[in-house]
């Protein structure tokens, strides 16, 4: 247990160290005022937009009031979304979009275009990989390489364009974005889960060829036990936890995918938010994207960690006597 | 008992060679016999995947390199009455334009061209810088140890836990797009792959005999780090480094979609999506083919690396590198 | 005794290389719930003994005795944690780093595993002429290329092995590059660490007999470890074995292997097989169960868990040395009542009475 | 002295009746593998048998082919990748030709085989109850309580005390030694007809092996089994096995008695092993080394391969490769020079 208390320590340092890197690289890029009211503000109004935002007390002082603030579920305002102009007013009465409530109402569609996507891309990985593992140099292993290497190879959001232009537009079968009913997920998990789906399935068949190889597997066989039981129990288990580990690692790569895949599809995702901050020179809500994914790519690195020490009896053994 | 069985099968002396005599005669069909680089270029041809990945290769980088000479026109220049141009049509001035022209009438061919210098050249650099920084501290970290490696590799830790292309954005939007800048910030992200990996294989070699023996043998810290850690992992970081030039490729088309690669009117592959994009009901060519030269780029670095891999991993290399079977119908 | 080994009891020959109490604990910190405990492994225990010019010293003992530790301690690729080591009378633990470099050129060793010893990307020739880049006075760079000839033939190899690289070698000539490495610098100590046991039986021979040349043409001196013994009486001069650790028995060689005091080295004895069909109604002094860990030895004498004489004491009393134990002696209880010739019939050629 | 009596074991010489007829008999075995440097032939034309309850001993250096040619028996090399002929005859039925499916069942029930590295052998992330009940319950149907139950019946058997507290245990939680004993015990739970045990202890120290040899020798006498004891230990052999084969470079050098082997070994190789073993017993100014190395299987040697390290050498052995010949009962060699050399050693 302490293990898990201290994995758990590391990553609520992680999070601070990214709160802080948001914060004060989110100062570098200039006066926030400025920025907020643009160039042509006049210097009350900048003043006054200072003093409502606090940004007049000293820096450290504003940071742990920020870090507070995200304690308490605060992000800060946005003062951009949701209008169409920016009525220099509006900023002066406290008003603005609570960036948490943005957030939070984006949050559960990247979840769920993730799920899809990696659920998909797991279950045909571990599938193909198995099968080039268990026919190593025949054409199924040239097949699921090259196939693997492809979906590596490609870039997400192109996929998503071809995706479209193909689909879409040419055959008309599919929405060419937005979000929906279940048949508007189609074409951006595929696009979003092809890098997955490549790396899983490399990484199974090199880890179940190196299990293939070693000498348990041997001894199993000369024990008598069928093929499928040693390639399904034996291999598989211990082929696991570089699988896992990839499936981890691309977890974390599948929400910076989301980043452009549901801007070229219109999906109301936390990815979308981020673009469109990007664009607005918002910097609060790009700051509060950024936490929210950076939160959400912690929280999966943990749990991938506990996954590992039910996995390998070692580790777990390793990790309660250090 | 046993003495006198000893002294039983004792040769006589006068039958027995002098053991330099029968030794010497030995030595030359004794040795094994090397893996050569033809072994291995034999096994590049007989692998027809591979070896078209290689030669794609060696044209995308000569088509690069040689583009300032090689493209039919120069990438920039507007033309505004032929726009739109489909692949394989010719102007009414006579220009053939193999694959088209864009939204302002500039040759797609001579833009992937001038592209390709653009994204090869951020993907190798970004991947050398980062290789360096990375393979420093990686084999200090392992050969050393202690405190250094603790603070190394808990940062490592910390950065390879965080989507590297979202930091790579936030920067980029307090920093600015732009050739340098985005060499830069993948040095910064990616060093800690190549670290990682060196760290690793510092720790697997650090226990060999060999190294022990130099240590025993007096040498300095750094003549053990240069000549006995760093060329035994060549061979993996090799295949490192071509997977992270891959990776920058996409990365730097990712990042340029969004409008922080190089400025306009350069031409990048990214870029070149991304400006195409708007146009993508009417004029397909301009978002595909650029597309299709990142994607082929990247799957053939993809497979000449996953080749290489195979090649020189010591488990399944001889399965790589033996010649398909002849001596079957030989005996049969 | 031979005329070698007379010398050595008398001491006349110069001392080359002394260990004095030398121990080392591994530290080991575990967590108990929130705190955490300092646990050390104590991997050597109280070693000393004197190598004298031109003698061998053979340690036996079984996997995870320590052997493989001490040999590390003599040439500090380890640091111990007691204790001292003096080559020539200088004590290794005290040089700074650079005089520590120039003090490694009089104590060398050969590794164990002939594959992982060698620089697969180094040539036979950068290999053994490694030394004299690290320390350039002892060959002229002009010299150096005939020097390595010579090294190569000296250990029964090529003058053209030169060019070459280790993976094209076997294990036992890999095996004479390594020793070639180690004569480069002209040592006046060479620690073989089980130098012969990951070799072909056809080949050891070759190699127990290059190092007994050596041996006599320069006078070297070795420390020679091992786990077989047959190998071990071979070439040593005087033998200690070793038990979790400690010796526990120590002596001239044959003194050691006709008359053992200990139990285990008797059991180690009685128990390597005899290549005679005709001779297997021995008797064999088998050991129960196998060696505890070193994380959680035994009190008292630490064979006490295995040994078929223990009695009460064994295990709340440790045992003192009776006698030297490099010279000739013992660590245990019940030396003086044992008598062990049965189980090494095989060995004396006496047979025993009862 | 309780303790004494106790620790007194003799070794122990039965021997088996040698006119039974063979229960397998290897014939004309031979197994070739494709490499970078081209095909090479790990075994090259073996023949032998072994009886009901005998020990064979295959005694062999490394790149001898003693493992690749079991191996093959067992089924765990496969052609292809390999090139397999000849024959292997269990109750007089070739193995070799059988359907896949086939050979499978004899894996567990007629024999089952050892390895060295046991450690490396079992599997890190299963626990030593599921590894040794897994065939019993899949193959005969077991249930899982019945077959747990079968496991703690097998450990008991060899030795591995606690055996029931230890079913959930992972094979790193052991020492090489009780590591070897799960082996045994996983090999026998099909009640295997023939044992095969290669290099067994190679990587155990001397008191261990002693155990796990007693071990073998112990569950064969009990079940009848017989066991062919892979080695490159003479010592071993001539304590455990009534007869041996001599390996060299693929090829069969030398089979005979142990007896036999021992007294009138009738070829070089085997002669010079026999010389070159530093022994115990005596302290000599220098052994009889074999000179040379091994040759590579990529590179052997043309006629006769021991040809280049042999002290008989003549011109004919670099041009005919010589057939293993009958020389007395059960005692064949390798050699043109075999009836000499059995000669002069004999009469001495």
């Amino acid at each position: 247990m302490p293990y898990l208390v201290r994995r758990a320590g590391h990553s609520a340092i992680m999070l601070l160290v990214v709160v802080s890197f948001v914060f004060f690289a989110g100062r570098m890029i200039g006066d926030p005022a400025i920025v907020m009211l643009g160039a042509s503000a006049s210097d009350t109004a900048l003043e006054q937009l200072r003093n409502n935002l606090g940004l007049n007390d000293p820096l450290l002082m504003q940071y742990f009031r920020y870090v507070g603030g995200l304690v308490q579920g605060d992000l800060g305002v946005s003062f951009r979304y949701g209008f169409a102009q920016m009525p220099a007013e509006r900023f002066m009465d406290g008003g603005g979009t609570p960036v948490m409530g943005l957030v939070l109402a984006r949050l559960p569609q990247t979840l769920y275009l993730a799920a899809v996507a990696l659920g998909g891309a797991l279950a045909l990985a571990l599938v193909m990989g198995c099968l080039a593992a268990m026919y190593p140099r025949s054409w199924i292993d040239h097949l699921v390489n090259v196939l693997s290497l492809a979906s590596v190879s490609v870039v997400q959001f192109w996929l998503g364009l071809v995706l479209i232009v193909l689909f879409a537009v040419h055959l008309g079968w599919l929405p060419t974005g937005g979000y929906g009913s279940w048949y508007h997920v189609i074409l951006p998990a595929l696009a979003l889960g092809a890098r997955p789906l490549g790396r899983v399935a490399q990484v199974t068949r090199s880890a179940m060829l190196d299990e293939m190889a070693r000498p348990y597997v041997a001894a199993a066989r000369a024990k008598g036990l069928p093929e499928h039981r040693i390639v399904s129990v034996h291999a598989l288990k211990n082929a696991g936890i570089p699988v896992v580990t990839i499936t981890g690692d691309e977890l974390v790569q599948l929400v910076t995918g989301a980043i452009l895949v549901e801007t070229v599809f219109g999906w109301p995702g936390i990815g979308h938010l981020l673009v469109e901050a990007l664009n607005n020179r918002d910097l609060p809500v790009l700051q509060g994207a950024i936490l929210a994914v950076a939160t959400l790519v912690i929280v999966v690195n943990l749990l991938v960690d506990i996954t590992y020490t039910y996995l390998n009896p070692k580790v777990s053994l390793s990790s309660r006597e250090n | 008992m046993t003495q006198k069985l000893l002294a039983k099968t004792e040769p006589d002396p006068s039958v027995v060679p002098t053991q330099n005599a029968n030794v010497e005669g030995l030595y030359d069909e004794e040795r094994a016999p090397k893996l050569t680089w033809k072994i291995y270029l034999r096994a590049l041809f007989s692998d027809r995947v591979t070896l078209i990945a290689a030669l794609f290769l060696i044209i995308m980088a000569v088509s690069a390199l040689g583009a300032q000479f090689l493209a039919p026109f120069d990438p920039n220049q507007i033309d505004i009455m032929n726009r739109f141009m489909p692949p394989l049509s010719m102007t009414d001035a006579g220009q053939f334009h193999l694959l088209g022209t864009d939204q302002l009438g500039r040759d797609v061919l001579s833009r992937l061209m001038h592209g390709a210098q653009v994204s090869i050249s951020i993907g190798f650099l970004g991947a050398i810088c980062s290789g360096l920084l990375g393979i420093t501290l990686g084999i200090i970290a392992g050969y050393k140890r202690g405190l250094f490696e603790d603070i190394v590799m808990r940062l490592v830790d910390g950065m390879q836990s965080l989507p590297s292309l979202l930091i790579a954005l936030f920067v980029l939007f307090i920093i600015g797009g732009g050739y340098f800048n985005l060499v830069l910030v993948f040095t910064f992200l990616q060093w800690t792959v190549f670290c990682r990996m060196a760290r690793s294989l510092t720790l697997n070699l650090r226990d060999s005999n060999f190294i022990s023996a130099a240590r025993v043998l007096g040498c300095t810290d750094a003549r053990i780090m240069l000549r006995h850690i760093l060329p035994n992992m060549v061979a993996p970081l090799m295949v490192l480094f071509t997977l992270e030039v891959a990776i920058l490729i996409l990365s730097e088309a990712s990042l340029s979609f969004l409008g922080f690669g190089v400025q306009p009117p350069n031409a990048s592959w990214g870029r070149m999506i991304a400006s195409g994009r708007d146009h993508i009901n009417t004029a397909w060519w301009l978002v595909t083919l650029p597309g299709l030269a990142i994607f082929l780029t990247a799957l053939a670095l993809n497979l000449l690396a996953g080749w290489c891999r195979a090649v020189s991993d010591p488990v399944h290399s001889s399965r790589w590198l033996t010649p398909k079977r002849k001596q079957n119908k030989q005996e049969g | 005794m031979t005329e070698q080994q007379q010398a050595v009891a008398s001491g006349q020959r110069e001392v080359v290389l002394r260990a004095e109490q030398l121990g080392k604990v591994f530290g080991k910190t575990v967590r108990q719930g929130w705190r955490r405990v300092d646990q050390g492994v104590r991997a050597v225990n109280d070693v000393n003994f004197e190598l004298h010019r031109g003698e061998t010293l053979g340690l036996v003992g079984e996997s995870g005795c320590g052997k493989s530790t001490l040999a590390r301690l003599l040439v500090r690729l380890m640091d111990p944690t007691e204790g001292r080591v003096e080559v020539l009378g200088q004590n290794l633990l005290e040089l700074k780093r650079e005089d520590l470099r120039q003090a490694r050129r009089r104590i060398q060793m050969i590794f164990q595993d002939p594959y992982s010893s060698l620089n697969p990307r180094m040539t036979v020739g950068e290999i053994i002429g490694e030394p004299w880049q690290v320390f350039p006075d002892i060959v002229p760079p002009a010299q150096r290329e005939a020097r390595i000839g010579e090294l190569l033939q000296q250990v029964g190899l090529n003058k053209s092995d030169a060019d070459r690289y280790p993976h094209q070698f076997s294990g036992g000539q890999r095996q004479r590059i390594g020793i070639a490495r180690a004569l480069a610098v002209e040592p006046e100590v060479i620690i073989c660490d089980e130098p012969v046991s990951a070799l072909d039986v056809s080949v050891q021979a070759q190699v127990i007999n290059l190092l007994m040349d050596i041996q006599r043409d320069t006078g070297v001196s070795y420390v020679f470890i091992a786990h077989d013994l047959s190998v071990v009486r071979q070439i040593s001069d005087r033998i200690m074995v070793m038990y979790l650790g400690e010796i526990v028995e120590g002596g001239a060689v044959d003194a050691v292997y006709e008359s053992p005091q200990h139990p285990y080295t008797t059991a180690l004895l009685s128990s390597i097989p005899v290549h005679d069909p005709e001779q297997q109604s021995r008797q064999v002094l088998k050991l129960p169960g196998e060696v505890p860990s070193p994380m959680n030895p035994p009190s008292g004498c630490k064979f006490h868990t295995r040994c078929p004489y223990a009695t009460e004491i064994c295990s709340q009393e440790v045992p003192a040395v009776t006698g030297d134990l490099a010279v000739r002696g013992v660590r245990c209880h019940h030396a003086s009542t044992l008598n062990f010739d049965p189980y090494i019939e095989h060995i004396t050629g006496r047979v025993a009475s009862g | 002295m309780n303790a004494m009596t106790e620790a007194r074991t003799r070794v122990t010489g039965d021997r088996v009746d040698v006119s039974a007829a063979p229960i397998m008999s290897v014939e004309g075995l031979s197994v070739g593998f494709d490499t970078p440097h081209g095909p090479v032939q790990a075994v090259d034309n073996v023949s032998w048998s072994i009886r009901k309850g005998e020990t064979l001993g295959i005694i062999g250096e490394s790149g001898s082919g003693k493992s690749v040619g079991l191996e093959t028996i067992m089924g765990l090399i496969t052609s292809p990748p390999a090139r397999i002929s000849g024959q292997v005859l269990l109750d007089g039925q070739d193995i070799l030709s059988m359907p896949q499916r086939q050979r499978r069942q004899l894996r567990g029930d007629r024999m089952a085989m050892i390895f060295q590295d046991a450690l490396a052998a079992l599997n890190p992330s299963l626990t030593i109850g599921t590894q040794i009940s897994e065939v019993y319950r899949i193959r005969r149907g077991a249930s899982r309580q019945a077959a747990l139950d079968k496991a703690v019946e097998l450990m008991d058997q060899v030795k591995i005390p606690s055996a029931r507290s230890r079913l959930k245990a992972y094979p790193h939680e052991f020492s090489g030694g009780m590591c070897q004993r799960v082996m045994i015990a996983m090999a026998l739970a099909m009640d295997p007809e023939i044992l095969i045990a290669d290099e067994p202890t190679t990587a155990l120290d001397v008191t261990v092996q002693r155990q796990i040899m007693d071990l073998l020798q112990e569950v064969r006498r009990e079940r009848g089994m017989s066991l062919i004891l892979v080695t490159h230990d003479l010592g071993v052999v001539a304590e455990c096995a009534d007869r041996a084969v001599v390996m060299y470079s693929g090829r069969m050098a030398e089979t005979a008695t142990m007896r036999d082997l021992f007294r009138t070994p009738s070829h070089p190789y085997t002669r010079a092993l026999l010389q070159a073993m530093p022994r115990v017993d005596a302290r000599l100014e220098r052994l009889q080394a074999i000179p040379g190395t091994p040759p590579t299987l990529s590179h052997i040697p043309s006629g006769c391969a021991f040809r280049p390290r042999c002290t008989f050498a003549q011109p004919r052995c670099a041009e005919e490769k010589p057939e293993l010949r009958m020389l007395a009962a059960e005692h064949s060699a390798a050699c043109h020079f075999a009836e000499a050399i059995r000669e002069e050693t004999s009469h001495d």
